[in-house]
């Protein structure tokens, strides 16, 4: 079920040059699952802007968001005490009732945001739970510390080399012999296609495609899989690896 | 003011709805995920997807952009075909929403149209055919049967020849003379006239220097174009006999009553529904208050009323 | 990037500019009231207001309504005439105005064209003559010219039989297929084509019921009609070798950027400059801070870009 | 010369049920004559929208303003605090340096605004100063008290008479037996078309177009005169009565 509601900012602020931390205080109610994801209508904005749930609670919701373009900018202006209008609740997000003892949970840049919650309810059940980070320079690192905080095991990759493994997410988990028996993943796309390559074990991938609506009404965010066309909004945005065609 | 109740109920050919709004072809599925905020039984009545003969997956992505005060898309048609709307998607929407819908229909050669009409025409809950003969999108598609008065006509004929039900034809703006269009339809027998589908439009992406769609080009709709809409809406309801359904940037009630004064005896939101899903409800309960303060006692009394001033 | 200063110029024909900013014709008059605002030497150039062989008044007030980010305007080309214009304003122009402008050209007929033309082109001041056959407020006016390629070409052979000066056609976007027109008037000999004029719109004041314009519709121009403006330069772009300049709905220095990546030499805009008389002052002083950003080195190297992308 | 520049409200509230007083506080320097209006910006608006300058001084303006469509409605909700963008020195406003010794302002609804400065000034010059108003009844009154507290003799006219004389504010003229030898008039078409055949003396008469810019660039606001085609926003808003048309 989704909801529309105005939510307050208690909170925006850098993490880096480009990332930045938002805290919106609100109903949550709707949220169901780790890795759903918010729409956000901004001011002289026409289409609402896509941003997954980094976390939540009882009556707050914490994103993380890179700017990018003219909205992201304008959200990065946004004072505390302004109010935002929201729809919440959508996607199906991750899907934690599955047979896993060593899930490795593997993020690439703003790709890593949904995980968090991901690792806290994974964690919450006991699982030992491993992260892999993906960046492109020791500048750009964000939520390293928060991801330890909670208990995981994390390893990062930097195109640079500048912080942990040169390279890409797949050569931290190789250096660093990460054994796993499920995978989460969000990320770039290449990213994802390089994860689907190296593992043989089953994952849940969750995409990104430009959105419309965000809840399913106009078939703007298609992609073909295995199953034939879905919606990355509705019947995603995360989906099996093997049902996947990337 | 009288002290009678405001009425909000018209007439669509032989439709009587209990208010002009209607989700527009596109922006609401087939209703499955409207119900999920408000029930869709308020509505007048809601236009499905685009559907056509076979499944389409539609355009490559991104097909989406945003724009000043508008969007873009470039879906493409994506639809799962007209057996499975007729299959899977109508029984199922008999389970929620109790009124007519009105059935969108897109087609590649005139036999796709009249392969589509004529089966959608036996689907009791489909109150009105919509053809439409304008979505830029398709290559070969649409667009070239609403370009020119001979082959609107053309596909109005065919698809008046296989059905029952009133039939709309969805026009396109990007055309010079719209009224021309708009009068061969109705000589060639359409029942109605949908005022209009999307402008051709495009974005860039300053950062990569490439189109913001993968298809480059793609239909330009939302709040932006309702003074082109409401123009073709007064200039067709001048010319023509035949209800129109206006379409085309309507966010609000008092943009559902200039498109009515403007001619229009329905009025459908597009867009506005993917900004904000409660639009049509919320305009459905602003409908009377605008009203009242107008001193418009019955919404099927200013229809087409600037003809007349 | 590297540490060479950011260049703005643009080469439009054979008029070198500092920067691509050309306020448009009807939003700037014949430049008075800006340099009250900024000196106008910083713009690439200007277009002054449509001028016509005799003084007009144009058409009944009102004649201007607001639209959602844009406007509809009505004026029906007043201006003093072709002899008040050069005998007064140019002279005039002359004291504060250092740079080569651009003369703006309505008519009736074809006759009336070359008249205006052949006059303005002896002008030293004026560096391009841009031929409006596309004001959709005139009876029988430049509307008929600009929406078939025969009568384009047609004023266009006219016109470059009594010029010297670069002559660049503006086209209306009424059209189902503007590709065909703008190939038209290069094939006539036209130096260069100007993308877009107003689309015909129309809204209606819903407390009297009555259309807002007097003249019942008018061009509806500024950011709303961007992503039409800015299809049809790329469209244009793609088809034809001369150069373009775009207009419609520009409203910042990326909105230039964007239409450049498009294909526009230089970038006129219009209903901006009566929101914000600072607007073109603001888009000169804000270009070189967005090419840095986006690594542009040189504004001319991104003309049509996309196309090769 | 024109300035455009930000103002902030001190004060926005009604005075009737439709009409509105709003204070704001910014750069005066560039209003130079009684008469003159400025553009307001509003937000979601594209067009500016224009009003006269009821009264001014050194850092504050105050515009009087009845509520008839989304703009004017919009405005009677802002707070105080609000910055607003306005362009200030439009139109030529009234010229006071001519020769009366008994000058008669005449208003109607909110026409009446512009000549509250106006009768400041000409009581300033030590000038026997007579207003006529004319409103539709006694609820929509408004600035009666005003013009009193300047020293103006005011007399009121009322269509239904609950207030003054009952019809137009020709009528309160005749009824109250003014005397005057030049007049100062703003409100609606035919209560300027009225004067013009009302009155043999001469007097400036401060006209109303729909504007698209306000500063003389549009072509938009147009009239006819006997001196040809003027613009209101520039050559106006105040003409002579003797080169009127009306
Ligand atoms: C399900 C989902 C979850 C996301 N989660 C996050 C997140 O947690 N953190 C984060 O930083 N970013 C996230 N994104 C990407 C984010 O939505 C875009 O970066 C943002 O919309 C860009 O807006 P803009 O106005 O700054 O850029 P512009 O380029 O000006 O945006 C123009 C249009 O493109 C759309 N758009 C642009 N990029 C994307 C994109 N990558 N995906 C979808 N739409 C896009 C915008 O919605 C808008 O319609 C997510 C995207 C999706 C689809
Ligand atoms: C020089 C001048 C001075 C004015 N001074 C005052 C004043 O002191 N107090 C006051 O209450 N009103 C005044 N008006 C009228 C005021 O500008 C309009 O009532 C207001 O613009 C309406 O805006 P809206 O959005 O509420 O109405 P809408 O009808 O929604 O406005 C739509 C468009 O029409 C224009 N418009 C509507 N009515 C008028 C009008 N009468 N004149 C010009 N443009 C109009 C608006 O600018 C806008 O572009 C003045 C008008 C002019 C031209
Ligand atoms: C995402 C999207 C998909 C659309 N799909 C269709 C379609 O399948 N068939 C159709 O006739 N019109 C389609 N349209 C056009 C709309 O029905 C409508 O005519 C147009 O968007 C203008 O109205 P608006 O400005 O209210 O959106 C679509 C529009 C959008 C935005
Ligand atoms: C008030 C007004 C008057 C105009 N007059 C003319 C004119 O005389 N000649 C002309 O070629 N275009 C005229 N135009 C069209 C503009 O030059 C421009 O093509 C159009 O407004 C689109 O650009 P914009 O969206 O930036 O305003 C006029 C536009 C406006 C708003
Ligand atoms: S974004 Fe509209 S269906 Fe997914
Ligand atoms: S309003 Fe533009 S010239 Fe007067």
């Amino acid at each position: 079920m989704y909801k529309k509601g105005l939510y307050t900012i208690t909170s925006n602020m850098p993490l880096t040059e480009t990332i930045y931390k938002m805290v919106l205080q609100g109903d949550t109610s709707y949220i169901s699952a780790s890795g759903q994801f918010v729409e956000i209508e901004l001011p002289n904005k026409f289409l609402r802007r896509p941003f997954s749930v980094c976390d939540y609670d009882d009556n707050s919701i914490t994103l993380i968001y890179k700017v990018v373009g003219e909205g992201t900018q304008l959200m990065s202006q946004l004072k505390i005490g302004t109010t935002l209008d929201l729809l919440t609740g959508l996607g199906n997000g991750f899907d934690i009732n599955i047979d896993t003892k060593q899930p490795l949970l593997i993020g690439g840049g703003v790709g890593i945001p949904p995980l968090y919650n991901l690792a806290k309810q994974l964690i919450k059940k006991g699982l030992q739970t491993t992260v892999a980070l993906g960046f492109n320079c020791a500048e750009e690192l964000f939520f390293v510390k928060e991801f330890k905080e909670i208990g995981c095991k994390v390893v990062v990759a930097t195109i640079d080399g500048s912080v942990g493994t040169k390279g890409y997410v797949t050569d931290a988990i190789n250096q660093n012999g990460i054994n796993c028996d499920y995978f989460f993943a969000c990320g770039p796309l290449p990213m994802l296609k390089a994860l689907c390559n190296h593992f043989t074990i089953e994952g849940q991938i969750s995409m990104e495609e430009r959105m419309g609506c965000g809840f399913g009404a106009c078939m703007g965010c298609s992609i073909q899989t295995k199953n034939g066309a879905k919606r990355v909004c509705k019947e995603g945005t995360v989906f099996l690896k093997s049902e996947l065609d990337l | 003011m009288k002290n009678e109740p405001l009425n909000l109920s018209v007439n669509l050919c032989r439709l009587q709805m209990d208010n002009p709004i209607v989700p527009a072809s596109g922006t609401f599925g087939y209703g499955n995920e409207f119900k999920e905020f408000y029930d869709i039984n308020i509505l007048g009545s809601f236009v499905f997807k685009g559907t056509t003969k076979e499944p389409r997956f539609g355009n490559p992505t991104p097909r989406i952009a945003d724009c000043t005060d508008g969007m873009i898309n470039s879906v493409g048609l994506q639809n799962p075909g007209i057996d499975a709307v007729i299959n899977h998607e109508l029984p199922q929407l008999k389970t929620f929403f109790h009124k007519p819908v009105i059935a969108n229909i897109s087609g590649f050669s005139i036999d796709e149209y009249v392969y589509c009409c004529a089966k959608i025409d036996k689907e009791p809950q489909v109150g009105i055919i919509e053809v439409n003969v304008s979505c830029p999108n398709v290559k070969h598609g649409g667009m070239s049967f609403g370009t020119t008065p001979e082959a609107a006509a053309e596909v109005t004929r065919a698809v008046k020849a296989v059905t029952t039900k009133p039939v709309f034809i969805k026009l396109s703006p990007n055309v010079a003379d719209i009224v021309a269009i708009a009068k061969a339809c109705e000589e060639a027998g359409a029942d109605g006239i949908c005022l209009i589908n999307t402008l051709l439009g495009m974005r860039i992406d300053i950062n990569t220097q490439k189109p913001v769609i993968a298809n480059v080009m793609g239909g330009f709709s939302g709040p932006a174009i309702f003074p082109v809409a409401l123009r073709m809406v007064y200039q067709v309801s001048q010319a023509c006999q035949i209800p129109i359904m206006g379409c085309g940037g309507v966010a609000s009630a008092r943009d559902v009553i200039e498109m009515m004064i403007a001619g229009a005896t329905a009025v459908q939101v597009g867009s506005m529904n993917l900004k904000n899903p409660y639009i049509c409800k919320e305009i459905i309960e602003q409908l009377p208050i605008e009203m009242q303060q107008l001193g418009i006692q019955s919404l099927s009394e200013i229809i087409g009323i600037a003809q007349k001033k």
